[in-house]
C-alpha cells in the first residue's frame, strides 16, 4: 500500500508539473482534472479535520471541571453552526448576522486589536532580549516607518512622501525579493522532495 | 422588530471583544468560554461552506442533475470515491484505505509548488530585477535597479548554510551575508511598521464600534 | 567523584548505593571506564561510535606497543604466535606486565563488582572488531578466530569468565577478589586489560563502527553483560540447584572457538606450554568460586581429536549466518556443530552461565563442560548480544553527554528566583502599554478631533487607482477578490469603501465578489450594507456572489478559464441574466480588484493570472502587505494601488467624501506616535540596562 | 513557451542536483552554519524527553494547494524527526495544526514514525489535532495548551501569519520555552522581537537537515545552496538579458 501511495503521488505530481509546462493538450487536460481532485481532496482534507476537532473535544468532555464546559460550548456551536449552514446556506440573514458578524467578526477582529499591544511591548523589549546590528538596523527601520506613517498635523518634507517611498520600494524590496527568492528556493527542494519521494508524509518515511 | 436585533446584535459584539480584551489581564474563564464559542463557530461555518461548495456543489449536484453526461458521471463516482477514501482517514482502523488519496493530495501539492516556486516566484522576481535595467528606462532606475540586485543577492547570500570544517563559511560569503544584514535589518523593521499599522486599525476599529454601541 | 548518576534515569545517587533510589536500575560502579561505557549500554539501541582518539597517549607503553603488536600483524602471524590456549597464554604476557607498576584501578579492584571487567570484555571484543575490520571485514566469523587467539585477547577472554560467572554474588557483595587476591599472572593480565578498559572507545574501534554489517555477529557478544550487570536471567540461572560451579568453563568456550586451526597446532607443537600454564589458571579458579583445575587440565591436556582439527574455517563461519538462519544450519550442519554454536557465541561473557554448565559424560566432547546447552531456554537470552555493540559514540553524542553533564550539573546549583519579580514587572510594563494605547486611540475616537492634516500629496497608486476607474467604460463589469481573513476586515472595509463609492457614484458598475476565504464568502453582503449605510440616497450595484474558491492554489485556473466554477446554483442563474453572461473567462472582466491582506496569496493570483492579460488589474492592500506587494505596481502589472489608511484617506480626499480613514486619522497618528515613544524609550532603557549590568557582571 | 522552458530545465536539473547529492552525500556529510534556534530547539527537546514532558508542535496553516503548503511540509519532516524521538517517551508530542490535509499528513506521519521506533501501540491519532480552521481560531485555540504545565516547549513551524504573535506572547506570559518560525514575512518580523533566537527567511526550510540529519534532507540543503548561486549568478547576468531581450 506504501508503495503505490509512493507511486502514485510521483505520478501525480508528475502529470501536475508535465500539465503546467508542456502545452499538449491531453497533458493540460490531465492537469486540469487532476486539479479538480486537488480542490475535492483538500476540502476533504479539511471535513476530517473538523472531525478531529469535534472528537478530541468529544473526548474532552469528560475531563470535569470547566474544560468539560469548554468543550461542550465548543461542541455545540460547531455542530449548530454546520447544521445550521448546511440547511440554510451561508448567505442566510439568520446566520450570516448572528454567527459571522456576530461572533466571529468582532472576535478576529479583537484579537487583531490585541496583537497591537504585543506589538509595541516586543519592540519596547527587544534590546533588552537582543543587541546586534541585525537589531539595531531593524529598530532604526521600524522607527522611521512607524515615523513615516503617522500622520501629523504638520508635514515633515520628504519623509512620507519622497524617503519613504524610496527606501520602500528600494530597500525594503531588495531585502524581501532576497527573502522570497530563498522561500522560494525551499518550497522548490521541498516540493522535489516530495516528487522524487524522498519525503512521503503520506504514510512512508 | 428590526431595532432590536440590531442591538442585541451589537450587544453580542460588544461583549465577545470586551471578554476578548479580558485577555489583557491575563488567561481567564471568560476569555476561554469566548474562544471555544468561536472556535466552533468558525470551524463548523468554514467546514459547512467547504461541504457545500465542494461535496454540494461540485459533486452531489452534477452527479444528480439528469442532463450530466455518462462520462463525466463516471468521472464524478470516481471522484466521489477518491473522497469517500479520504474520508476515511477518520478511523484509525480503516485509516489506511485512505492513504493513496493522501497520497495524490500530495503529490497535487508538489507539482503545484514547485511550478509555483519557479514560475511564480524565481522567474518573475528575476525579471522584475532584470526589469530596471531597461535600457529605455532613465538612469535613476539604473541606480535603484542596482540597490535592488545588491540587495537581492547579499540577502539571499545571508541564508547561504554549508560550511566548513569550523563551522564556518567562506570569507567572501561572510562579507556578502553582512551586506545582506543590513538589507534584512531594513526589510524587517519595515515589515514590523506596516504589521502594527494594521493591527492597529483593527483595533481601532474594534474600538470605535464599541463607542458606536454607547453612544447609540 | 563521590556520587553515582544512573545511567537509567539520570538521577544522582550516592557512592555506595547498589540501586538508583529513583528508577530502581542497577548503578554501575563509579570507575571512570564504567562511567563512560555503561551509560550508551542499552538494549535494542543502534550501536555508536565514541571518539576516544585523545586517551590514547595516556595509555602505559607497553599497552601501546602491546597494541602496535596485536594490530600491526597480520592474523595468521598471530595464530602462530598465540597457539597456546587460553589459560597457558596468559603466562607468556605476565612476566612483562607485572613489572610495570600496578596501575591505580587494580588497586581499587576490590570495590568493583563486574563492570570494570565487564568494561575489559568489552575492549577484548572491540579489538576483536577492529581486527576483523583490518584483516577482512566482510569475511566474518572464521577470521576473528586469529585475533581471538591472540595472548591478549584469550587472556581477556579467560578473565571475563570468572568475573562474570561470579555475577550474582557479585551483586550481593559487589566483590569478588580483592588485587592482593590476585595471582601475580593475573594481576599482570589485568592491567594489560585495563587500559584499554579505562580508554572507553580506541580509535580502531570509530572505524569499527562505521562499518555496520562487520561487528554485528562476532564482536558483540560481550557487550550486553557490561550493559546489565547482573541481568535477572543470571540471577536466576544461579539460583538454580543442578548448577555446580564452574568457573574454569569459560576457558572452554575460549578455547573451543580459536581452536580449529591452532589447537591442533599447539597440540602437537608445544603441549609443555599446555601443562606449564596449568598451574597459574589454579589459583583463578580457587579465588572464584573454587572449581576444579582438573576439568582445565583435562581440557588442555586431551588430545585433539580428529574432528576437531577437522573443524575448519568453512564450518565456522558459517554459523554466524546459521545464528540468523537457524533453520538453514540444523539442515547443513552435524547435530554437535549445532550444539557447540550457542557456547561460541556466549564466549566472552556467557561464562556467567558456566556455573549451571554440565560436564559431558562420553563421546568426543567427555571432559568439557558447557559445551552443549544445559536447557534450550538459555538460548533465547543470546539473541540480543548480536546487535548489542553501543560504543560507537559519536561526537554528536559527546556533545549530548556533555550537554547532559552540564544540565545536572546546572539543576544541582542553586539559582537565585528572579523569575517573578521580572514577570510582575513584566506585566505592568504590559498593562501600561494597553491603557496608553487605548487612551491614545479612544481619546480622539470619542473627541471626534481632527487635528492631524490630510495627506499634502496623493501617493501616485492612489492616484492611479483613481485614474483606472474613471477611465471604465459605462456600465463596467468589475471583479472583486476577496483574499483578506475576518481578523483584518475592518482596516480592509475602511480601504475598501472609498472606491466602491466612487464606484457607485459615477458608473452604473457591476459588481461580482469571489471570496478566497470561506469565512468571507458572504462578506459582499456587508461590504453593500456598509455602502449603503455611507451614501444611502445611491443605489446599490447589482452584484453577483460567485462564494468561495476552494483549493487554493489549484482553483486558480479552474476559476480562471469558468468564473462561476465555484458559484451556487442560484448565483449562476443570476450571473446568466445579468450584464456578466458576456464573461466567460478572467480576462473578460473590464477591471480586476484584488482586496487583500496576504501578500503571498496576492503574489499568487498576480503571477499565476498574469498571462491572461487582464484589461484592468488593481489592488487594495492591507498596510502589512503593502510592502510586499508596491513592487508589482511599480512594475506595472497593477495599474493601480491604495495600501493602508493613509492612501484611504488621500482616496477620501480625491475624490471629495468623508468616511472611516478621516474618523480614524487621529487615533492612527496617536496609536503609531505611541510605538514611536514606547518603542524608542523601551529600546533606551534596555540599552541602560545593559550597560549597568555589564559592570557588575564584571565584578 | 520560452519561460516553460526555463522553467522544466530548472525542475529537471534541481531533481537531478538532488538525487546526486543524495548519492554523494552517503559517504560525506555535509555540515552547515549554526543555527542557534536549532540547537536550542534540540535542546529543548532533549530536555523534555529527558523531564518526561511534553512538546508541543504546531504545523501551522498551510493550505496544501498553496505555495504556503510547502511550509507544512516542511514541518512534517520535523514532525517525523520529533515523534520518533519522543514516541517511547513519557509523553507522545501534541501537534496541532490550522489545515485538515495538514493533521491528515500530520498523523500519517506519526504513525510510520512510531512504527519506525517499534512503539506503534502508543500512537494515537489525537495525538495530531485541528486547533482552527480560520488562523485566529487556530492560533487562538491554541492558548490554552500555553498554560499547560506539563508542556514543556513549544514549536511553532509552518505557516503562521501575524496570530502567531498571539502564540508567543503566551509562551513568554507562561515562561515557556518557544521556538518559531514562519514562511510569512510579517510574522518573521513579528517573531524577529519576539522569539528568544528568530528563525528567518527559508532556515523554517532547513528543519528537517538541522534536526534530523537526515542525508536525504541534508542532500536538499545542499541543493538549495547550488540552486542559490546559480540564482545569483542568473541575477548578475539578468539585465544582460534584458538587453538581449529575452525578458
Amino acid at each position: 500500500m506504501r508503495l503505490l501511495a509512493a507511486v502514485l503521488a510521483v505520478l501525480v505530481a508528475v502529470l501536475v508539473l508535465a500539465g503546467t509546462l508542456i502545452p499538449l493538450p491531453a497533458l493540460v487536460a490531465i492537469r486540469f482534472l487532476l486539479l479538480q481532485w486537488g480542490v475535492l481532496l483538500a476540502g476533504t482534507a479539511a471535513l476530517v479535520g473538523f472531525y478531529n476537532l469535534l472528537a478530541v473535544h468529544w473526548r474532552n468532555l469528560r475531563k470535569g471541571g470547566l474544560q468539560t464546559l469548554y468543550s461542550f460550548i465548543l461542541l455545540l456551536a460547531a455542530l449548530a453552526t454546520f447544521i445550521l449552514v448546511l440547511l440554510f446556506g451561508s448567505d442566510s440573514p439568520l446566520i450570516h448576522t448572528w454567527l459571522v458578524l456576530g461572533i466571529i467578526r468582532p472576535v478576529e477582529a479583537s484579537l487583531m486589536g490585541l496583537l497591537s499591544i504585543t506589538l509595541i511591548y516586543a519592540l519596547a523589549r527587544l534590546t533588552r532580549r537582543r543587541l546586534d546590528l541585525l537589531t539595531v538596523l531593524f529598530l532604526l527601520s521600524a522607527f522611521f516607518f512607524l515615523l513615516a506613517m503617522a500622520p501629523l498635523p504638520f508635514q515633515i518634507p520628504l519623509l512620507s512622501d519622497f524617503l519613504a517611498p524610496w527606501l520602500q520600494n528600494v530597500l525594503v524590496t531588495a531585502g524581501a525579493r532576497g527573502l522570497l527568492l530563498g522561500i522560494a528556493l525551499g518550497v522548490l527542494t521541498a516540493g522535489l522532495r516530495l516528487l522524487l519521494a524522498v519525503d512521503r508524509p503520506y504514510g512512508g518515511k | 422588530m428590526n431595532l432590536p436585533v440590531e442591538w442585541l446584535n451589537a450587544l453580542l459584539g460588544f461583549v465577545l471583544t470586551l471578554a476578548i480584551f479580558s485577555y489583557l489581564l491575563g488567561d481567564n474563564p471568560l476569555f476561554r468560554l469566548t474562544i471555544h464559542l468561536f472556535v466552533g463557530v468558525s470551524s463548523g461555518y468554514i467546514a459547512a461552506v467547504i461541504f457545500r461548495q465542494v461535496w454540494l456543489h461540485q459533486l452531489f449536484q452534477p452527479l444528480l442533475n439528469p442532463q450530466t453526461d455518462v462520462l463525466l458521471r463516471a468521472w464524478l463516482l470516481f471522484s466521489l470515491l477518491l473522497a469517500v477514501f479520504l474520508l476515511t482517514k477518520i478511523s484509525p482502523r480503516l485509516g489506511s484505505i485512505g492513504t493513496p488519496a493522501a497520497a495524490i493530495l500530495s503529490g497535487i501539492a508538489a507539482g503545484l509548488m514547485i511550478t509555483g516556486a519557479v514560475q511564480g516566484t524565481l522567474i518573475p522576481q528575476l525579471q522584475a530585477t532584470a526589469a530596471a535595467f531597461d535600457p529605455s528606462r532613465p538612469l535613476d532606475t539604473w541606480l535603484d535597479g542596482l540597490i535592488l540586485l545588491l540587495g537581492a543577492i547579499s540577502t539571499l547570500a545571508y541564508f547561504h548554510f554549508g560550511a566548513d570544517q569550523s563551522l564556518r563559511r567562506r570569507w567572501w560569503i561572510r562579507v556578502l551575508a553582512s551586506s545582506g544584514l543590513i538589507f534584512l535589518g531594513l526589510t524587517l523593521g519595515a515589515l514590523f511598521a506596516a504589521l502594527y499599522s494594521s493591527t492597529l486599525t483593527a483595533l481601532i476599529e474594534r474600538l470605535d464600534t464599541l463607542i458606536s454601541f454607547f453612544l447609540r | 567523584m563521590d556520587e553515582i548518576i544512573c545511567q537509567q534515569c539520570g538521577h544522582t545517587n550516592p557512592m555506595d548505593a547498589v540501586f538508583c533510589q529513583r528508577c530502581g536500575a542497577l548503578l554501575p560502579p563509579s570507575r571512570p571506564a564504567t562511567d563512560q561505557l555503561a551509560p550508551t549500554l542499552r538494549a535494542g539501541e543502534e550501536p555508536q561510535k565514541k571518539s576516544t582518539s585523545e586517551l590514547e597517549p595516556l595509555l602505559p607503553a607497553w599497552l601501546r606497543e602491546m597494541r602496535k603488536g596485536e594490530e600491526s600483524p597480520p592474523a595468521p602471524k598471530e595464530e602462530k604466535s598465540a597457539p597456546p590456549p587460553p589459560p597457558s597464554s596468559q603466562p607468556s604476557v605476565a612476566p612483562e606486565a607485572e613489572e610495570e607498576e600496578i596501575p591505580e584501578w587494580l588497586k581499587e579492584l576490590g570495590i568493583l563488582s563486574s563492570g570494570p571487567r565487564k568494561a575489559q570484555s568489552v575492549s577484548f571484543s572491540e579489538k576483536e572488531g577492529k581486527e576483523e575490520e583490518s584483516a577482512a571485514p566482510q569475511e566474518g566469523w572464521s577470521k576473528d578466530l586469529g585475533p581471538l587467539s591472540a595472548p591478549g585477547s584469550v587472556a581477556n577472554a579467560f578473565e571475563t569468565g570468572p568475573s562474570a560467572s561470579a555475577e550474582p554474588e557479585a551483586e550481593a557483595s559487589s566483590m569478588l577478589f580483592s588485587a592482593d587476591e590476585l595471582p601475580a599472572w593475573l594481576r599482570g593480565e589485568a592491567q594489560s586489560a585495563a587500559p584499554a578498559a579505562e580508554e572507553p572507545v580506541p580509535d580502531w574501534l570509530k572505524a569499527f563502527a562505521e562499518e555496520p554489517p562487520a561487528p554485528a555477529a562476532p564482536a558483540q557478544p560481550a557487550v550486553p553483560a557490561a550493559e546489565e550487570p547482573v541481568p535477572d536471567w543470571l540471577k536466576a540461572f544461579a539460583e538454580e540447584p543442578p548448577a555446580p560451579a564452574a568457573p574454569a568453563q569459560p576457558a572452554v568456550p575460549a578455547a573451543e572457538e580459536p581452536a580449529p586451526d591452532w589447537l591442533k597446532a599447539f597440540a602437537e607443537e608445544t603441549p609443555g606450554t599446555t601443562q606449564a600454564s596449568q598451574p597459574p589458571s589454579t589459583p583463578a579458579v580457587i579465588g572464584t568460586s573454587g572449581a576444579g583445575e582438573e576439568d582445565l587440565s583435562s581440557l588442555l591436556e586431551m588430545e585433539i581429536p580428529d574432528w576437531l582439527a577437522g573443524i575448519s574455517a568453512e564450518a565456522t563461519s558459517s554459523q554466524p549466518a546459521a545464528e540468523k538462519t537457524p533453520a538453514l544450519e540444523a539442515a547443513e550442519l552435524p547435530a554437535w556443530v549445532q550444539a557447540m554454536r550457542p557456547i561460541e557465541a556466549i564466549l566472552s561473557s556467557e561464562v556467567e552461565g558456566a556455573a549451571s554448565l554440565e560436564e559431558e559424560k562420553e563421546g568426543p566432547l567427555a571432559g568439557l563442560r558447557g559445551v552443549l546447552p544445559r536447557a534450550p531456554e538459555t538460548l533465547p537470552y543470546i539473541r540480543p548480544r548480536t546487535y548489542s555493540v553501543r560504543l560507537n559514540v559519536t561526537q554528536d553524542h559527546q556533545a549530548h553527554v556533555q550537554l547532559l553533564e552540564q544540565l545536572i550539573a546546572a539543576e544541582s546549583q542553586p539559582r537565585p528566583r528572579q523569575a517573578t519579580p521580572a514577570q510582575k514587572s513584566g506585566l505592568f510594563g504590559y498593562w501600561l502599554i494597553a491603557i496608553l494605547l487605548l487612551a491614545a486611540i479612544l481619546l480622539p475616537l470619542f473627541g471626534g478631533t481632527q487635528m492631524t492634516a490630510m495627506p499634502a500629496l496623493t501617493p501616485r497608486g492612489t492616484w492611479q487607482f483613481i485614474e483606472s476607474f474613471n477611465a471604465l467604460p459605462a456600465s463596467p463589469t468589475i471583479l472583486l477578490v476577496l483574499d483578506y481573513e475576518m481578523s483584518t476586515s475592518g482596516e480592509m472595509e475602511a480601504l475598501l469603501l472609498p472606491p466602491l463609492r466612487h464606484l457607485t457614484s459615477i458608473k452604473q458598475a457591476h459588481l461580482a465578489f469571489i471570496a478566497l476565504n470561506p469565512l468571507m464568502s458572504t462578506m459582499d453582503e456587508r461590504l453593500l450594507e456598509a455602502l449603503h449605510v455611507a451614501q444611502p440616497q445611491m443605489p446599490l450595484p447589482e452584484s453577483v456572489n460567485l462564494g468561495y474558491l476552494p483549493g487554493g492554489l489549484s482553483a486558480l485556473p479552474l476559476f480562471a478559464s469558468n468564473p462561476t466554477f465555484a458559484a451556487s446554483p442560484e448565483a449562476r442563474a443570476r450571473w446568466e441574466r445579468s450584464p456578466f453572461q458576456r464573461v466567460k473567462t478572467l480576462s473578460d472582466f473590464d477591471c480586476v480588484v484584488l482586496v487583500t491582506d496576504n501578500a503571498e496569496s496576492a503574489r499568487l493570483w498576480i503571477e499565476q493570472t498574469n498571462s491572461l492579460k487582464y484589461n484592468t488589474l488593481l489592488m487594495v492592500s492591507s498596510a502589512r502587505s503593502a510592502p510586499m506587494l508596491s513592487p508589482y505596481f511599480h512594475s506595472g502589472q497593477a495599474k493601480g494601488m491604495i495600501a493602508g489608511l493613509n492612501d484611504a484617506a488621500a482616496y477620501e480626499q480625491m475624490s471629495g467624501l468623508s468616511g472611516l480613514a478621516r474618523r480614524y486619522r487621529d487615533a492612527y497618528s496617536a496609536g503609531l506616535l505611541l510605538a514611536l515613544g514606547a518603542g524608542g524609550i523601551g529600546a533606551l532603557w534596555g540599552l541602560l540596562i545593559r550597560r549597568n549590568s555589564k559592570p557588575q557582571e564584571g565584578a | 513557451m520560452i519561460l516553460n522552458l526555463i522553467s522544466l530545465f530548472i525542475i529537471v536539473f534541481a531533481a537531478l542536483l538532488l538525487f546526486t547529492f543524495r548519492l554523494l552525500q552517503r559517504k560525506h556529510a555535509p555540515r552547515f552554519r549554526p543555527i542557534p534556534a536549532f540547537q536550542q530547539f534540540q535542546r529543548a527537546l532533549n530536555l523534555s524527553i529527558e523531564e518526561g514532558k511534553q512538546v508541543h508542535l504546531s504545523l501551522g496553516r498551510g493550505h496544501p494547494l498553496m505555495l504556503q503548503g510547502a511550509a507544512g511540509f516542511a514541518s512534517l519532516g520535523m514532525l517525523r524527526h520529533v515523534a520518533e524521538l519522543t514516541a517511547a517517551g513519557d509523553r507522545p508530542p501534541l501537534v496541532t495544526a490550522g489545515e485538515g490535509a495538514l493533521i491528515l499528513l500530520a498523523q500519517d506521519t506519526m504513525q510510520s514514525a512510531y512504527r519506525a521506533a517499534m512503539a506503534e501501540e502508543l500512537y494515537h491519532p489525537l495525538t495530531a489535532r485541528l486547533g482552527g480552521l480560520s488562523p485566529m481560531a487556530y492560533a487562538s485555540s491554541l492558548l490554552p495548551a500555553f498554560g499547560e504545565k506539563h508542556t514543556s516547549a513549544h514549536v511553532l513551524m509552518g505557516n503562521f501569519g501575524a496570530e502567531v504573535l498571539l502564540l508567543g506572547e503566551a509562551a513568554q506570559r507562561n515562561h515557556a520555552f518557544f521556538v518559531a518560525a514562519s514562511d510569512d514575512l510579517s510574522a518573521q518580523a513579528a517573531l524577529f522581537t519576539l522569539a528568544p533566537h528568530p528563525l528567518f527567511g527559508e532556515e523554517l526550510f532547513a528543519a528537517g537537515a538541522y534536526l534530523s540529519r537526515d542525508p536525504a534532507h541534508q542532500a536538499s540543503l545542499s541543493v538549495q545552496d547550488v540552486l542559490r548561486w546559480l540564482l545569483i549568478l542568473a541575477l548578475l547576468v539578468s539585465p544582460l538579458f534584458k538587453f538581449l531581450g529575452v525578458f
